[in-house]
């Protein structure tokens, strides 16, 4: 057991963060938000310098190999510096077609960002795939996909599709689709977009066959996600422990009223659950030796954490961390959109039940 | 003992129900997301001119001063009737600041003031916080001198909501700087269109704007300071206790959840409606015991008023329970709504009318502001508990030699 | 609106108090615990002198006819001063027989405690009135009645069984049963029952008639739960705010650490909350005038608060509460007994949740 | 970066799990349940009889004092595994106060206690608390005074578990009355059997014993007292960090919770099947989850220790957690086994062997017991967080002159 990076890893880690805490801050959130498109893409452009897109795809593609768990490793650090969720998602769209098929010749254009993917599965009133309404006939896409991150902006469209009675997943381009966009809690470039006919260009895995791959891959998707959730934990804690020194109320630090004191420690209590649930998940589902409910634990918990810490962070904060300029409130929309999307918890609390009960 | 509405009392809520039938329109509700529960827009607007012209606008007023002298009680059901209707709160410049001012002005003060803000001529904003001195409001270090009778005015307010749209600011100012802290400042009111004030915009996570107010050798006429100088600590805190009556309200996340139920029973997600899925079932349950329970708690705070009390740790103990479950039940119900639930009220397509998405980012400040949640539970133990305060005199351990 | 006892039922709350002060103390709850039977009939005695056994019952039976809102004032002492458990199971067996059937003929020696009646309903598996398996046959009772308290104690047992496809309640007399006594958290003398066919000596109701006044009649012993376990949390409120100032360390009263206080106005805010739901559920029940889910919510709340409640309690005594001579313990007991017997949580919230919803 | 444990680990937990299949018997797992973890009752004793053949006795040993060596991680498992099996855990005499004595010990200490520690001869109840210093351990009172080569021990302990049983008191009592109270204890070991030394049972809510030792001039000689004088308060946060290794283990909890899902998948109440129960459905899925993140968290302590590291703030948050959990679980379970949920163990028809409501009784005790959690809130905030200690010397604000 070694429950926390090893020395080569930080140092890769301190790498990642130095380039964060350089790129992103507050003032360029505010920019972003408001104009997702030009700046975000320029910092896209460094971070595929940096070598971000193709972290784990195989070198034949641009990409640099890295292994499931440093990819994680990673994450931590995207959540901890808050890189904008429009340049995390292209990521996360590279990675899924690599988990999906890693010699799909798209990777070569994906790993350099030169191209774009985004993840088309959600409907709206379905998530699991099995209920999917939208259709693949002859090639062609068929209906209506919902809450898809960079709908708009990216290139390609990677999208999960009934076929043959079962699942396909294939990419069609960004051309000539019809989008609805949307306004979120964590200003993430969502549409709802209509697919009436797109042609697919790519295959990933074979027609009506994609089920299992599509399990696996949306997994890991999970995993990452727990991953930017710990690191934007990391960072909450941290910048509450040093709020609550600096803020002065009735002539001291806050830090010296027990109740603030206790709250921050109960914080890094949970922060503490979460990091060992989360890298336990994601280091024995590499190694293949999970036991038990413990990667569904990680998953049931940790976003219902994550929020939970977030508040704590605004509470002790006050007023000062509920301004649109402080970075609070960026950790806390991503809190709920992340366990919104990727961990729900009744699903995982329902699956850890019936490995005991049923 | 007994917990029911007098007649009269069911009589004056349906009076109330009947009126906001007519007047909480749906352009009404949306603005008052939009611009939040002090905000004061076109549909607000409209609303407190109907309020105005039923006389309840100063319902509970005494006679003297052209109110309808409304006790406790009934104005308990009024903002009540009001918050689960979603429409704007009456401002505070009514339920809070001139029944300061009735108490403490003198009779030139009043008669300058109240009648002024009777006809909505005046609205002010409150100016207590600064950066420094949020909840430990005493340490203010804005400051007034009085020159050739009148004052200068120089500092800085923070969280100043409403001062872009207000008149005035009613504020708390060092006057007495060789005074303890407690006993150094004076209340003073503010035009806010005076030379020397600038007005700067601050907008929080909920997309609300207030506001940090700057005093620049600001002239204020010598009778613009309320009461007794020295005393605007005390005079703040009486006007804050004004507004204990409203203190944990539960009643727009009831209303917020009411939409959210609805959305429950009839939608359907995965095949599966949502009203079968036990997770959201037991939810569902629990967060209207919660509220039936929340509601329960600010009734006392009404009853113990209308007996002439000042129910302080009763108040205290309404503000954190519902600012901790408005938490609570934001986060739960923003997770039944699944995807929708991340949707802003502006979307069209959002479930439940989008109102707990933003109430989930306006939860938040219930439990920091308006007093802490800290501050709450330390003043239940101290009034309420009569626990020993660290200030005071020295402690002996029974039993020991003092 | 009223929410507090009036003047005139005050002073006579205060008479109880003073009567239970002065009769029941740890040192006799010590001793009444090793050896029910003799030291509690004693008290049993002083306590029907007061005329409590026939509170709520006509007078022409023996009984002072107080409402149902001075009977629940009445068990928030009881609750309050520790009564012993054998003496409130007494008193609610003879409610039970006032609320199925007030002109009841044993009533005259049950009011004045020279017989006592216990209820025997539960089952081993069965709690549900509709799947009882004890049967009635030809005015005798067959089958197995469990967790029934002071079963062996009592001179009657109030019995309800099935008979003509629906529900009797019918008295039988303590001759020639069998019990399995159990030991139990809050050692209340309970034992599981078999009767095989122990005569019927008396029916509230008619024969297969009785599930409607079953109901009412349960209603109320689960609002006087409330009542007893609103009691109980006034003094285990004022117990700890008493310990929290007297007892020092690190040169103080404990009260002064804001952890300490804080959980202590944490405390209160429950029972003030708690105050609220039962004497709201118990007024409007009586007055006709409930409306929507608030019995339901009071029913659902309270007992787990009051756990909450004694949980703290014990916390911030620490070892001085924990010890089986401080009361602390007594209280606990009761609310996690009067939890599972009265107001477990998940039907209530489950009938909430089907009023909104079904 | 990686949790799982080595295969040399994996096959030292397998090794240890099949000792316990052989030891881990129904009779003294009841009696476990009876006289608690410390408890020493005739199943207990043939068991640490095994125990000590195997060498396990002195698993943490260091070879010089005839032990096995075994380094943290590997003491976790054995720890782990005992606990999940239902039975007692080591005594803290060979795991707690043994390792102090090998560290603060004269050469002729060690040699004189260890080898009968080793063997079972000696067995110590721990005498820290006192009626008036339960949590302020350094304000004990009871003392001792060194005369003619004596120490001559007065005073009260309290809580001083086993005592009816052991051998010795391990005791901090006041030698140097004026020194700073921190600086005035000296840890001394009384003999249970010496003449002044009286034991009167104190029984707490669980049904388990404890004790209250009475010194009325008990005289013990000088080389009783060990280490440093003066340095009593810290040789016990010594023996404490022993201990920190089992802190926050919530593995019997986790065995009780088995035990109760085994009568929820068979049990039928009201002709429902418990598993087909949403709301026990919910309960046993967030249980074990919990189970899960706790257990994690007294790993990162072993593995701390491990290393070298003396991880403080970790055993504090694993011990906050796991005892809150366990109070957690209990309720739950409980309710959950319904009305045989009141049942005491000892009653044959009981479900789930009847742990779960001992565990009910017994589990407000981890919280406010071994250093309540406010204590360890505050250890958190200060050695985790570094958050200033309120008795630091005078804090400046940023930004003011000093």
């Amino acid at each position: 057991m070694h429950p926390v990076p090893t020395d080569d890893q930080e140092a890769i880690l301190h790498e990642i963060r130095k380039f964060l805490t350089k790129s992103v801050d507050a003032d360029k959130c505010m920019a972003w938000e408001k104009e997702p498109g030009s700046a975000v893409s320029a910092l896209k452009s460094s971070v595929a310098e940096l070598g971000w897109f193709g972290y784990s795809a195989p070198e034949d593609v641009g990409g640099s190999e890295a292994g499931f768990v440093d990819l994680s490793l990673l994450y931590e650090e995207l959540g901890r510096g808050l890189l904008p969720l429009q340049v995390i998602n292209y990521m996360r769209g590279v990675q899924a077609v690599v988990d999906l098929d890693p010699k799909c010749s798209l990777l070569n254009n994906l790993t350099t960002a030169e191209k774009t993917i985004c993840l088309s599965f959600d409907e709206e009133f379905n998530r699991l795939p099995e209920n999917y309404d939208v259709k693949i006939e002859g090639d062609a896409v068929y209906g209506r996909k919902c809450y898809v991150l960079n709908a708009e902006s990216a290139d390609y469209h990677l999208v999960a599709a009934k076929e043959k009675g079962g699942l396909s997943l294939v990419v069609v381009e960004n051309k000539d689709l019809k989008f609805q966009p949307l306004k979120t809690m964590a200003d993430d470039s969502q549409a709802h977009v209509d697919y009436s006919g797109a042609k697919v260009i790519a295959r990933l895995g074979d027609a009506g066959n994609g089920k299992e791959a599509f399990d696996k891959m949306w997994l890991n998707q999970r995993l990452l996600a727990l991953s930017e959730m710990l690191g934007s934990m990391f960072c909450v804690l941290d910048t509450t422990v040093d709020y609550i020194k600096e803020r002065w109320q009735f002539g001291q630090p806050i830090a010296l009223f027990q109740a603030v004191r206790h709250q921050t420690a109960d914080m890094a209590t949970t922060v503490t659950a979460c990091r060992h649930l989360t890298r336990q998940a994601i280091t024995r589902t590499v190694a293949g030796t999970v036991e038990s409910t413990e990667v569904l634990s990680a998953l049931a918990y940790v976003g219902q954490a994550y929020k939970k810490v977030c508040w704590a962070g605004h509470h002790l904060h006050g007023g000062t961390g509920f301004v649109v300029e402080h970075p609070m409130h960026w950790h806390s929309e991503r809190a709920q959109s992340y366990c919104i999307r990727y961990t729900p918890e009744a699903p995982f609390l329902k699956a850890i039940t019936a490995k005991l009960l049923d | 003992m007994q917990y029911d509405f007098t007649a009269e009392q069911i009589a004056w809520r349906d009076e109330v129900r009947a009126f906001l039938k007519d007047n909480a329109t749906e352009a009404l509700i949306m603005e008052t997301l939009e611009i939040g529960n002090e905000g004061k827009g076109p549909e607000s607007t409209k609303f407190m001119a109907a309020l105005q012209k039923k006389g309840w606008w100063s319902l509970a007023w005494p006679k003297e001063f052209g109110g309808m002298d409304r006790d406790p009680m009934d104005t308990w059901i009024f903002v009540d009737e009001l918050e689960k209707a979603g429409v704007p709160m009456m401002p505070l410049t009514v339920t809070s600041v001139a029944p300061t001012i009735m108490r403490i002005g003198t009779e030139e003060q009043k008669a300058y003031w109240i009648p002024k803000i009777a006809k909505g001529d005046i609205d002010f904003a409150l100016g207590y916080s600064e950066a420094e001195a949020g909840t430990d409001l005493a340490a203010a270090t804005s400051k007034a001198e009085l020159k050739d009778g009148k004052w200068i005015v120089n500092g800085q307010k923070m969280w100043t909501t409403m001062a872009h749209m207000g008149t005035h600011v009613w504020t708390i100012v060092r006057t007495e700087p060789d005074e303890p802290k407690h006993k150094g400042l004076s209340m003073i009111i503010v035009p806010l269109d005076a030379p020397g004030v600038t007005v700067t915009p601050i907008m929080v996570w909920p997309g609300l704007r207030t506001n940090a107010v700057f005093f620049d050798n600001v002239e204020v006429p010598e009778a613009y300071q309320m009461g007794q100088r020295g005393m605007g600590f005390y005079y703040a805190a009486m006007a804050l206790n004004f507004e204990r009556l409203s203190l944990g309200s539960i009643a727009m996340a009831h209303r917020s959840f009411k939409l959210v139920v609805e959305v429950v029973k009839e939608a359907t997600f995965d095949g599966q409606a949502l009203k079968d899925d036990p997770w959201i079932r037991e939810r569902v349950g629990r967060i209207q015991m919660e509220i039936d329970a929340a509601r329960l708690m600010t009734l006392e705070t009404a009853w113990a008023l209308q007996g002439g009390g000042m129910p302080i740790a009763e108040s205290s103990m309404s503000k954190i329970y519902a600012s901790e479950l408005t938490q609570n039940i934001t986060d739960l119900c923003t997770q039944i709504l699944g995807m929708s639930g991340q949707l802003h009220f502006s979307d069209k397509s959002t479930l439940g009318q989008g109102w707990m998405q933003w109430l989930y980012r306006l939860a938040p400040m219930f439990a920091f502001g308006g007093g802490t949640n800290e501050v709450q539970r330390d003043i239940i133990g101290f009034m309420g508990l009569g626990l020993p305060k660290p200030s005071s005199k020295k402690l002996v351990k029974p039993g020991t030699k003092s």
